[in-house]
């Protein structure tokens, strides 16, 4: 189950991504007083992408708690925190920052409750931005989130809607283990209609968000709009492209996945990390292994070359996951 | 954690090194019977550990073990100086940690052997004992990994209001991490109630104190972000155990973080892996020339509250506690391997 | 080309794993004097795991440099050295305490060469021991060299065989960048024989060291000789299994692992990383795209289970590959 | 780098902060030709981020921008002490260091435009500039992830006994990060021929100085490590070059690491996108009454070296410089698409 709706009426608000991250953080700060939110910048200076501005006023610095250039030492204190009883909820800026804390994560965070032999769990949200799109060259604009969802005792969540960025963090703190949650940076200001009958949201399931019969277009965060700008084009074709948002890149929702690939027997996985070792690897391994007699093409997947991403516009694009390169495949994939 | 009655002499000049700064220890001269569990611990840890080689040996306990033979004064001393109510993070040499901290030695043995019943399920093994109960938070084998996580637990302490102390123990070679100093600054800025105890034992594995650090002084560095810090000699457990407290009482009335420099010594290898090529012979018997039980034992004879048959009965009583220990480790299951994936997640289910 | 002969005749020399990488290293000393080894132990104590054992002797503590603890600023360094014209080797203890020196390896090592239009190259060898197989926990005995594989800008190597310890470090010295080495903790004891003849390997090519004609087993590092083990088994049922040892992980050969399925028709990929995001996902994905057509069954992997390591060793066989688990993923590849 | 002739005046008080505590500065008072070519270094920064500036307005700069307005007394006082054999390691905050350096006008302007005439090609944009020739290592935007970068050219250094000093510019934010820590360490222990530079600028983003760090006197603690440290007026681009040149000699000649934090403070928001909300205008304009080129100026005036028409040749001279930058950038050409994988790696082939 994907979402829960409200027993009430409700009225359908127009609002942002940023705006809905922050509806999310002010609701859960409000609802439980073991909620924290700690990083750089998230106070004072209103977030690095104003996510979190006006909350300091509303909640003030003890739990709007700006912290020193120290990735490492904040995320672990977070991790300290959840064991104390806290529910925090750590900002890093941009995913490559996080690699600076990844000691935390992967030898503590996600360790603990199985070194511990089922005694401590870690109840911690990590928000961080991720992704490119804004010139920001090469240690500000990876995809890394698929890459953690290697990783096992942890959740990565990417929200690419309004309705998930609004409602992914309260299912994330509600849950007993460690949840990293990636924000990616050109979603921030899009804008749209927040569904005001959902009030909440599930964490294990991928939603398909167009359906479709020729070829599943199975992506995530930042890329979610790229394939539902390419299966518009696909459908001015002919091609009926059905559109699959994984939401959670760990665990996986092999079971949407694969019931979409019976129904359309073609799949591109569209994927802004780089393709070696990318997340569209294994989905590509988990749809061989469980669906080959399924397949009527072989799996296709549109990735981000294998660069650290350049600052020059022209290279940044064609470095990217772009509308027409997903159209390219699919028609590939249906030819 | 009995009362203490009498007058604890003032800190040792720790072997071949600087006087120690410590405040003067001018506590009362703790009773007898503090002084015989204090003892106690102390061999416990020590006769734990011995055994721990001889099973060792035999093969029944396996992976990295590092023991903390030459270094019981402080995590006996430091310990006496916490309550039931605070915490402790400790490092991959933590047996005495644990144990001090009364976390029950049948549940550390049966995790050597890697038993259900060990206090990680036999999950973690030496490196990684844990016991929530006890607020023991392990057993971290990443050097210095631990420190940002004991300023977490006493952030939330901080933040709930109660006064509770967090106390990490970690080595003069975590010093040098970065972790350190990150987690040294976020404490003393936000005043967190965490007691810091660097067992400075001179080594990092196989590097010694002078070829890890520039400036060797490390609680005068320590100092330098903002907090209380002092030097002990962590030969002497009654010297500890008198700063600790000191520093302790100080961090639970709101004096924000402290910061300890035990200069200690493992009278063993690093590991039992370790073949011991970077240590003088002579510097290791100078150091056991200062063995903190045989201090100890040593004072308590002379202050006449220890005598031979109570010797005794301390060594019957530790080994018999031992004994027992060994065998309901030997005796415990092993976890079903259909169990493999349980705790990865709190939730049953995907994991994946 | 994976090998170079040499001209005259040579003997073939009885040695360990330890002993061939200990060669590899002193020769490369001997040949050049801008090779330094820095690394935390790696001179009084000899190395953790005894590699670097009698160099400090012969070179000196200027270049057998024991350093504090400090991955991050050390393998930084060895990046600066590398700049400033040295040809650094810079050995971490073990692959877990590597994330603390990420940020370095990613942003820096992997990254300068790009971000800086080509003037930076960075000529470092990056050693570390990888995975499980002696009871060490979870902080100890992750192997996560197919993770490393993900990043563009390094080489990712993970010696299997003794002439590969032995020859691989000179041919990763002689690359203009950023090098990582994988050197597997299981492996270290492995006897056997030199091959005298061989003066050189190359880096770019996988190795075919069993050849077969039923089913392909494509593996690395540490879960070769289980891979070996594996085929002699599966002879004695007269399933011909061929033993591909990938050898590099970054770059990947495709053509000579598509080959061999061209020839079998069937694969198994194993791989002691955790199994969601694997490289054997990877060399899964390179299959399906490219030799689709040439594929009689589902691929199958076997992988270790996705649990923080654990400590008993029951549990800690049981979530890694094993001969027998190959065994039986090869053959339900051929039933 | 020209002689210095006359006597310089002494570090100044920085606005509104303790006594800097540098050595005394009893170096030759510079010349006039000196003193001209520092100043035309530091109108080139100002006039150069200006004009950024109405570029990014105008689009055809991109990215995060960070000025360094305000500040360019540290990079051009430090920039006399540097010789050209000497190597920079910067940080996202550059554009100053890069021109101090004599990274050419127009290879930086063209790299803010993308242009495959940049000084990174058009990969690295503002935040990225490189120049190997110059022995300009960067423009890294990872806080404090030039430290250990800058400790491994300074080791190179010392490892083939030559006399270059690498210097190493961060901020007093990136002083909070582990990786300064093990750095500052590391090089103290190796005695490395560093020259840290700490611009103090009280602000990290939005996070001022004593929200940072628990103990603010960062030259003190850095001297804690093992190293001279030393603060300085950075507003003063005569008591910068002063101190720095004493430490860089230090340095060069075998003194190991030197310390060298410049009070300044920026006058501009951190980035293009920073509304500024966490300075106060009272603050702000406190230290812009204290602008270092305004100073320069009028002691130049003072001096008699200085007049009307030669201020206006500067200007002009300056901003033909920078006209012909952005015409030159504004004319390149874009890199071809088809070499986007080139510099991946230095060979070509299979990358993946
Ligand atoms: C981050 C990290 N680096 C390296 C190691 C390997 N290692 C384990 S213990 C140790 C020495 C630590 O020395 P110290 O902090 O003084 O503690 P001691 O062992 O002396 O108690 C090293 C290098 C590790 N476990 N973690
Ligand atoms: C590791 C890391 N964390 C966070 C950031 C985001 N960030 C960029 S600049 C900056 C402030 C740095 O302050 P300081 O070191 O004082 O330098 P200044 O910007 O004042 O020159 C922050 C938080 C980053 N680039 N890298
Ligand atoms: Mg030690
Ligand atoms: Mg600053």
């Amino acid at each position: 189950m994907n979402t829960r709706q409200s027993a009430g009426t409700a009225e359908a608000t127009r609002t942002t991504y940023r705006e809905a991250l922050r509806e999310g953080l002010r609701e859960a700060l409000r609802q439980d007083d073991r909620v924290f939110l700690m990083g750089e910048d998230v106070g004072r200076y209103g977030g690095c992408f104003g996510v979190s501005l006006g909350l300091l006023e509303e909640f003030g610095p003890d739990r709007i708690r700006d912290t020193p250039l120290s990735e490492s030492a904040f995320v672990g204190a977070g991790i300290g925190a959840a064991l104390g009883g806290m529910r925090p909820v750590v900002e890093i800026m941009t995913v490559n920052f996080s690699l600076l804390a990844l000691d935390q994560i992967m030898n503590n965070a996600a360790t603990l409750l199985h070194m511990s032999g089922g005694q401590l769990n870690v109840p911690i949200v990590i928000r961080m931005t991720t992704g490119a799109g804004r010139q920001l060259a090469a240690q500000h604009s990876h995809s890394l989130e698929g890459w953690y969802a290697h990783i096992p005792g942890i959740r990565v969540l990417t929200p690419a809607t309004l309705d998930d960025a609004r409602h992914m963090l309260a299912a994330a703190l509600a849950d007993p283990d460690p949840v990293l949650l990636f924000e990616h940076g050109s979603l921030y200001n899009a804008e749209g209609v927040l569904d005001g009958t959902i009030d909440a949201v599930g964490l294990d399931s991928a939603s398909v968000r167009r359906p479709g019969t020729d070829v599943s277009v199975i992506t995530y965060g930042g890329s979610l709009p790229k394939a539902l700008a390419a299966a518009e084009t696909l459908a001015e074709d002919g091609i009926s492209a059905e559109v699959v948002d994984l939401r959670s890149l760990r665990p996986l929702d092999d079971a949407t996945v694969l019931e979409s690939v019976a129904r359309t027997h073609r799949a591109v996985i569209v994927d802004e990390g780089w393709r070696s070792g990318s997340i569209s690897a294994e989905v590509m391994a988990r749809i061989t292994e469980q669906s080959f007699y399924e397949l009527d093409a072989p799996l296709r997947r549109v990735c981000s070359q294998e660069v650290p991403m350049p600052y020059a516009r022209q290279l940044e694009e064609a470095a990217l996951p772009q509308p027409a390169s997903i159209v390219a495949a699919a028609r590939k994939a249906v030819a | 954690m009995s009362t203490t009655t009498k007058r604890a002499s003032g800190p040792k000049r720790a072997g071949g090194s600087r006087r120690p700064s410590g405040p003067p220890a001018d506590e009362p001269r703790p009773g007898r019977d503090h002084r015989l569990e204090v003892l106690r611990q102390m061999l416990l840890i020590r006769r734990f550990e011995e055994r721990c080689v001889e099973l060792y040996s035999a093969a029944e306990i396996r992976g990295f073990v590092h023991l903390y033979i030459g270094e019981e004064a402080v995590a006996v001393g430091v310990g006496q100086a916490l309550r039931e109510e605070d915490a402790v993070v400790s490092t991959y040499r933590e047996h005495g940690h644990a144990l001090a901290r009364g976390v029950p030695s049948d549940a550390v043995m049966a995790e050597m052997f890697g038993k259900v019943t060990g206090c990680s399920r036999g999950r973690g093994g030496s490196m990684h004992l844990f016991d929530a109960e006890r607020r023991f938070y392990g057993g971290n084998a990443i050097v210095a990994g631990g420190l940002p996580l004991a300023a977490g637990l006493a952030l939330a302490d901080r933040m709930r209001g109660t006064e509770r102390v967090t106390c990490c123990f970690f080595g003069d070679g975590a010093y040098a991490e970065g972790e350190f100093h990150e987690t040294a600054n976020l404490a003393a800025l936000w005043q967190l109630p965490l007691l810091l105890v660097c067992e400075n034992n001179l080594y990092a594995m196989g590097t010694s104190l002078a070829r890890e650090h520039a400036q060797t002084n490390l609680a005068m560095r320590a100092a330098s972000y903002g907090m209380p810090a002092w030097t002990v000699d962590g030969m002497d457990v009654t010297a500890v155990e008198a700063v600790a407290r000191r520093a302790a009482d100080s961090v639970r009335s709101g004096g924000g973080p402290h910061f300890l420099e035990a200069r200690t010594y493992r009278f063993r290898a690093h590991s039992m892996y370790d073949p011991d090529r970077y240590r003088s012979k002579d510097e290791i018997a100078r150091w056991k020339a200062r063995d903190p039980l045989v201090e100890l034992e040593q004072r308590m004879r002379a202050e006449g509250i220890l005598d031979d048959p109570a010797t005794k009965r301390l060594e019957e009583d530790v080994t018999s506690e031992i004994d027992a220990a060994v065998r309901s480790a030997g005796a415990a299951p092993y976890e079903p391997v259909a169990d493999l994936l349980r705790f990865v997640t709190s939730t049953t289910g995907s994991t994946r």
